[in-house]
């Protein structure tokens, strides 16, 4: 397999409290790969870690060839490593298509995103429809949506997805597990941490379970699926 | 009284003071809204662009509204200047973002401690003016001071501009999201460091071009600033905090209050109301009175 | 190490108090000037200790402590040669006290920036309702001649600094005291266990109001003329936050090192550069806010440690 | 024959022939507000000392009942504080052993140095405190130079008034102490002189926009306007008023006129406006008058301030006066201030009680660019003329 994204040994955290205790993980290209784990247990950590909100205490994080562990957020973007985070944070005195231009600010997709913006309606028909409405008065699924596409606007290589379907009615979420998999056939790699334990390792490939901040199991998709070992730990 | 109320004088003068409220609270917004940091010393950069308005026009006869750039491009020197040297360091590190706010009172009240006692130093206390553009222009029955309507055209275009900006480039957008939610901002890609100095240097270029409007009709003193640093003020809190379009609607609010208020009731009530007006609006709606009521 | 702090804590009481002892001696030995400065250093002291009790204390930064000052000179002012000194010196602590009572309920539920701002604000108005008032009764300005010796104010306001730093010892060590910190560190984790918050910070931000009121009293007597807009003072305000910021907010030997500080450095500089003077306190309040955000009173905790350890 | 002496001293003395006398020099002490709210004043103030200094060295020193000893001035800044103020002069007194005192800028400053002086029985020739307060000061220590009492004013302005045609006016006052004192006076003499007081408002200091007042003035149709106004409000109304179109005969503001960044801000079209004040260059009388105006001119590139900076010069030479019969014993310098008459820039002057006992209070009027001494008439140096 080929490895979009390879994490060395990263520890990281917030001021003097630790989270992340040594890290080590791969993203394949164009591949699904899922993060699941208790609350509390490291996933958004290790997202906003890769995506460079937060520091990298120790460890290297390798896009290709390149160590990006220092990067500052908005170069790891432009290199394509783009998050979409949990909560949405979409911006809400801005209007959706507003929204969109501003995931679209980094070099290789500024010029584009004329036609990445019709890429994005062309995905969530919904969006198009509230095109000039301002973001905050969204729902939340909608929110998501435009979280989504607002990542995709930055042409993402490997996309950082923190918990899409927290709080979204189940409608929605179905809607969104539905894209998810169309993303990977753009040649978009996928990193999805979710608590939706069983909808996500259906359509991951490869799946690492996270705990106290180590992985402690890792396997393709279905493997972990079937491993009652997996419930146990999301449930501790 | 109602003759006076409709009469087209007052509206001038509303519309005179609410631009220049709304030019003066924009830069204190801009800095506010994209790095929570509020500057008391705002007003004393009006005073730095006042100073070198004066002196320019003073010295060689040059126009204000050429020294109008020069004036802004020393505010925003003295901008990059304390950027590199005291907020750069204090906006890094996440364990300080809590403190920033009340941090920043103190270290612009520094700052402004030094502006007004280096330019008085340097120049003395005492008050300066110059005669520009003071010629009565009457249009059907509307009289106006050549630059106070000067003042008004120049706070509009810079107004406008600025929204303009910030509503249609990509840059301008960047700065609209990074004030609305700085971590969203980090994730879409936005250089959230380039754009916080970006902003920091035209707030103080704002300023400094407000120094220059207002040096064409008010003396000069290097202790002048306060005031307006109070004005900014009460107008951002009334547009709600870092809210750039509402800081805008507000100071013109503002503007059109003070004048009309005092016609209906008494001067001797302007400055219990302003701020009444401001202890209410933080009272009733810290978020601001033309803020939109959000959890964050 | 808590035992080392409340040990050096307790030797500094004994410090104060004989140092207190000693700014007492001032008129004789010193003379009048002197004394003069004593009594501005006094008050200085007096004032910010009380506003650390409350700010340093919730982490509620009051900037408009004036406010207290001013109202506590006004009442002194306006019953002048009506009711006795003795009685209209408390009455200014007192109705500052009352005042702080009254707005505390709304502004209390104001926070971080707002607060501040608020604070300054409310003062503001005070200072402009007042002057107000001054013009429709038709007292523009009062004069206050016969007013008790400098000695007495000086002694007077020594007496406020032992209330204030008392009162500030007394609540640090009560269960009390306990709340407001965790108030400071988080107000809603404070009352889920249990903190009673609005009350609590209710009483500390009208306790910090009386002295500051009585401090204002005593000047206004200090001054043979009194006018609003000096009692009103903004500066006032951000002098306090500053001698508490470059003291140390954190705890009681603060205001008296900050206090110390600023007026050592003013007697040093304003008397041959005073615009000078102005610059150099503005630099320090920078530096300190920048690399020793728990003032000088921390500083030297790190150099008795480091001492005691090397 | 002694000035002879004094001629052939100075002139080896400058010639290096013989070593300057050892004299050691008078020290001269005074609190400046040289930072905070009234420091934009201060310079008026100072610059007139330090004139009057320059001026008495070059001569040769100040004469001490014979003696020719140079002058040093020794200042502090008072960061506007009337108290710090009191405390400077304690410093002065106690630590600083000054020979003499000069006087602080401001009503406030001069009453809370007032207690100070009276304590040490230190004589001190006041300047530019102006305040019917002033009279409840114990006299013996401090003498008030100024004869722009608001007791005086009002009578003498409404009088003014009064002969220069004026049926109906709009008053607008500040709130601050000096103007609300003046709008006490005034309303009670206006009401005696007949004349109908349209209009009567006062305003806060941090006013920021006066077009509703003055079209309320306007609309009242007056034909004298009195602003009881400060520097900055003086701007303020000088800017506004010809926008609002106001046009009457009679326009008088109690501050701010008389500072030279005023004409410089608005020049002919200030002209005409009336103000408090009792000097110009223009009286042929005052001998030192003119003189003054121009070593002032020459030294500092602008022109005085006809208010402050008169006074505080005039307050200079009541003292060199005083000190060249009595010297610095402080007995006989009381004596000598409080019962001689000075010849000043201001002509004659003498005290009576605090109080200047012979200059009468006056206005003045910007005419031509120029100010000129209109009331009363046997100081006036023009006749008012309506704008």
């Amino acid at each position: 397999m080929n490895a979009r994204l390879k994490v060395e040994g990263i520890r990281s955290g917030y001021g003097e409290i630790q989270v992340l205790r040594g890290i080590e993980m791969l993203c394949g290209e164009a591949q699904i790969t899922a993060l699941v784990g208790s609350n509390g247990a490291g996933k958004s950590t290790l997202l906003r870690t890769l995506a460079g909100i937060l520091p990298t205490a120790t460890g290297r994080i390798l896009h290709g060839e390149a160590e990006i562990q220092r990067l500052p957020s908005h170069e790891r973007v432009a290199r394509g490593i783009i998050m979409v985070p949990e909560g949405r944070l979409v911006f809400p005195d801005l209007s959706v298509e507003e929204n969109l231009r501003t995931g679209a600010v980094n070099v290789r997709a500024r010029d584009v995103w004329s036609k990445t913006v019709k890429e994005v309606y062309d995905l969530f028909p919904r969006l198009l429809e509230r095109q000039k409405q301002l973001a905050g008065t969204l729902s939340g699924g909608e929110q998501q949506m435009l979280a989504l596409g607002r990542g995709l606007m930055g042409l993402p290589e490997v996309l950082l997805l923190d918990e899409p379907t927290l709080g979204l009615a189940p409608s929605v979420a179905t809607q969104i597990f539905n894209i998810i998999p169309q993303l990977t056939e753009s040649n978009i790699s996928i990193l999805i941490a979710e608590q939706d334990l069983n909808r996500v390792l259906d359509i991951a490939h490869f799946g690492y379970v996270i705990e106290n901040g180590r992985i402690t199991m890792q396997d393709t998709g279905s493997a972990l699926r079937n491993n009652p070992a997996v419930a146990e730990a999301y449930l501790g | 009284m109602i003759e006076i109320l409709i009469s087209p004088q007052l509206a001038f003068s509303a519309l005179v003071l609410g631009s220049l409220y709304s030019l003066i609270a924009l830069g204190l917004n801009l800095v506010y809204g994209t790095m929570r940091l509020l500057n008391i010393a705002h007003g004393d950069l009006i005073m730095i662009g006042a100073y070198t308005t004066f002196w320019i026009f003073t010295l060689t006869g040059i126009p204000p509204f050429v020294g109008l750039p020069l004036a802004a491009g020393i505010a925003a020197a003295i901008g990059a200047i304390l950027y590199f040297s005291i907020f750069r360091r204090q906006l890094s590190g996440i364990d300080r973002v809590e403190r920033i706010e009340a941090n920043s009172l103190l270290l612009f009240f520094g700052v402004s401690v030094i502006l007004q006692n280096t330019v008085g130093m340097m120049f003395s206390g005492s008050p300066r003016a110059y005669q520009f553009l003071d010629t009565v222009y009457e249009v059907s029955g509307l009289m106006m001071t050549g630059n106070r309507l000067a003042i008004l055209i120049f706070a509009a275009i810079v107004l406008t501009s600025v929204v303009i900006f910030l509503t249609r480039s990509q840059y301008g957008l960047s700065i609209s999201a990074l004030i609305q939610n700085q971590t969203a901002a980090r994730v879409v890609g936005i250089n959230v460091s380039r754009l916080q100095f970006v902003s920091f240097i035209s707030g103080f270029a704002l300023a400094g071009i407000a120094g220059a409007l207002v040096s064409m009709t008010e003396q000069i003193s290097p202790f002048m600033g306060f005031p307006f640093t109070i004005a900014a003020f009460v107008v951002i809190i009334l547009g709600g905090l870092g809210n750039i379009k509402g800081g805008i609607i507000a100071g013109m609010l503002l503007g059109f209050v003070e004048i009309y208020v005092v016609v209906l009731t008494s001067a001797n009530f302007r400055s219990m109301l302003i701020y009444g007006l401001f202890v209410g609006i933080l009272l009733l709606r810290p978020e601001g009175l033309l803020g939109k009521t959000r959890r964050h | 190490m808590t035992s080392a702090f409340s040990l050096l804590k307790t030797r500094f009481v004994w410090f104060l108090f004989a140092g207190l002892l000693l700014i007492a001696q001032v008129p004789s030995i010193l003379g009048s000037y002197w004394t003069l400065i004593a009594l501005n250093l006094m008050m200085w002291v007096a004032i910010t200790q009380s506003w650390t009790l409350f700010s340093g204390m919730t982490g509620y930064i009051s900037l408009g402590h004036v406010v207290f000052y001013g109202v506590g000179a006004y009442v002194v002012a306006s019953t002048f040669n009506t009711i006795p000194l003795w009685l209209a010196v408390p009455m200014g602590g007192i109705a500052a006290a009352l005042l702080a009572l009254v707005v505390s309920v709304p502004v209390l539920r104001v926070r971080g920036p707002y607060f501040v701002i608020l604070t300054f604000g409310l003062a503001e108005l005070v200072k402009f309702s007042i002057l107000n008032l001054e013009t429709v009764s038709g007292k523009s300005s009062r004069l206050l001649f016969g007013t008790p010796s400098i000695e007495i104010l000086l002694y007077c306001m020594i007496g406020l600094v032992v209330l204030a730093t008392l009162t500030t010892l007394f609540v640090t060590c009560s269960r009390f005291g306990r709340g407001l910190t965790v108030i400071r560190e988080d107000e809603v984790a404070a009352a889920t266990v249990g903190v009673p918050v609005l009350r609590y910070k209710i009483i500390a931000y009208t306790i910090s109001a009386i002295v500051p009121g009585m401090a204002g009293g005593l000047m206004a007597l200090k001054s043979t003329y009194f006018e609003v807009l000096q009692v009103f003072n903004p500066i006032i305000s951000f002098t306090v936050v500053t001698m508490a910021i470059i003291g140390g907010s954190g705890d009681v030997r603060g205001p008296f090192l900050g206090a110390v500080f600023l007026v050592l450095l003013s007697e040093l500089f304003w008397t041959t550069a005073p615009q000078f003077y102005m610059i150099l306190v503005g630099l320090f309040l920078i530096l300190f806010v920048i690399f020793a955000p728990n003032g000088i009173a921390a500083f030297l905790d790190k150099l008795q440690i480091s001492r005691k350890s090397g | 024959m002694k000035r002879i002496v004094h001629f052939i001293a100075l002139l080896l003395c400058s010639l290096g022939l013989i070593p300057a006398q050892a004299a050691e020099p008078v020290r001269i002490g005074f609190s400046i507000a040289k930072t905070g709210l009234f420091a934009q004043a201060a310079p008026s103030q100072i610059t007139a000392y330090e004139l009057w200094a320059n001026q008495v060295n070059a001569a040769g020193g100040l004469d001490v009942a014979g003696d020719r000893r140079p002058v040093e001035l020794v200042w502090f800044d008072d960061e506007s504080d009337p108290a710090k103020s009191a405390q400077i002069y304690e410093k002065l007194i106690s630590d600083e052993k000054v020979d003499l005192l000069l006087a602080p800028w401001g009503t406030p400053h001069h009453l809370n140095v007032a207690g100070v002086v009276e304590r040490h029985g230190f004589p001190m020739v006041g300047n530019t405190a102006a305040s019917v307060a002033v009279r409840e000061v114990q006299p013996g220590n401090i003498w008030f130079s100024t004869s722009a009492i608001p007791d005086r004013i009002g009578p003498e302005l409404a009088a003014l008034a009064k002969q220069s045609g004026v049926k109906s006016v709009a008053i607008i006052a500040n709130v601050l102490p000096f103007a609300q004192e003046n709008l006490q006076f005034l309303v009670p003499a206006l009401e005696a002189e007949g004349i109908e007081i349209a209009l009567n408002e006062s305003y806060p200091p941090d006013i920021s926009d006066m077009t509703g007042l003055l079209s309320q003035i306007k609309a009242a149709g007056v034909d004298g306007i009195i602003a009881l106004s400060y520097p900055a409000d003086s701007f303020l109304y000088m800017g506004q008023a010809r926008e609002v179109g106001i046009d009457v005969s009679f326009e008088f503001l109690l501050v701010g006129p008389t500072i030279s960044a005023f004409s410089q801000a608005f020049g002919d079209f200030a002209d005409g406006i009336v103000t408090i004040g009792h000097w110009s260059p223009h009286q042929s009388k005052w001998s030192r008058a003119k003189p003054f105006f121009d070593a002032y001119v020459a030294a500092y590139e602008m022109n005085p301030d006809y208010l402050d900076t008169a006074l505080a010069y005039m307050s200079c030479e009541i003292l060199e006066q005083a000190v060249a019969t009595a010297g610095l014993d402080r007995d006989k310098l009381r004596t000598a201030i409080a019962s001689s008459t000075f010849d000043t820039i201001n002509g004659e002057v003498s005290f009576e009680g605090v109080e200047n006992a012979v200059t009468p209070t006056a206005f003045l009027q910007l005419q031509g660019g120029d100010m000129h001494l209109i009331w009363p008439e046997d100081i006036a140096t023009a006749s008012f003329s309506p704008r």
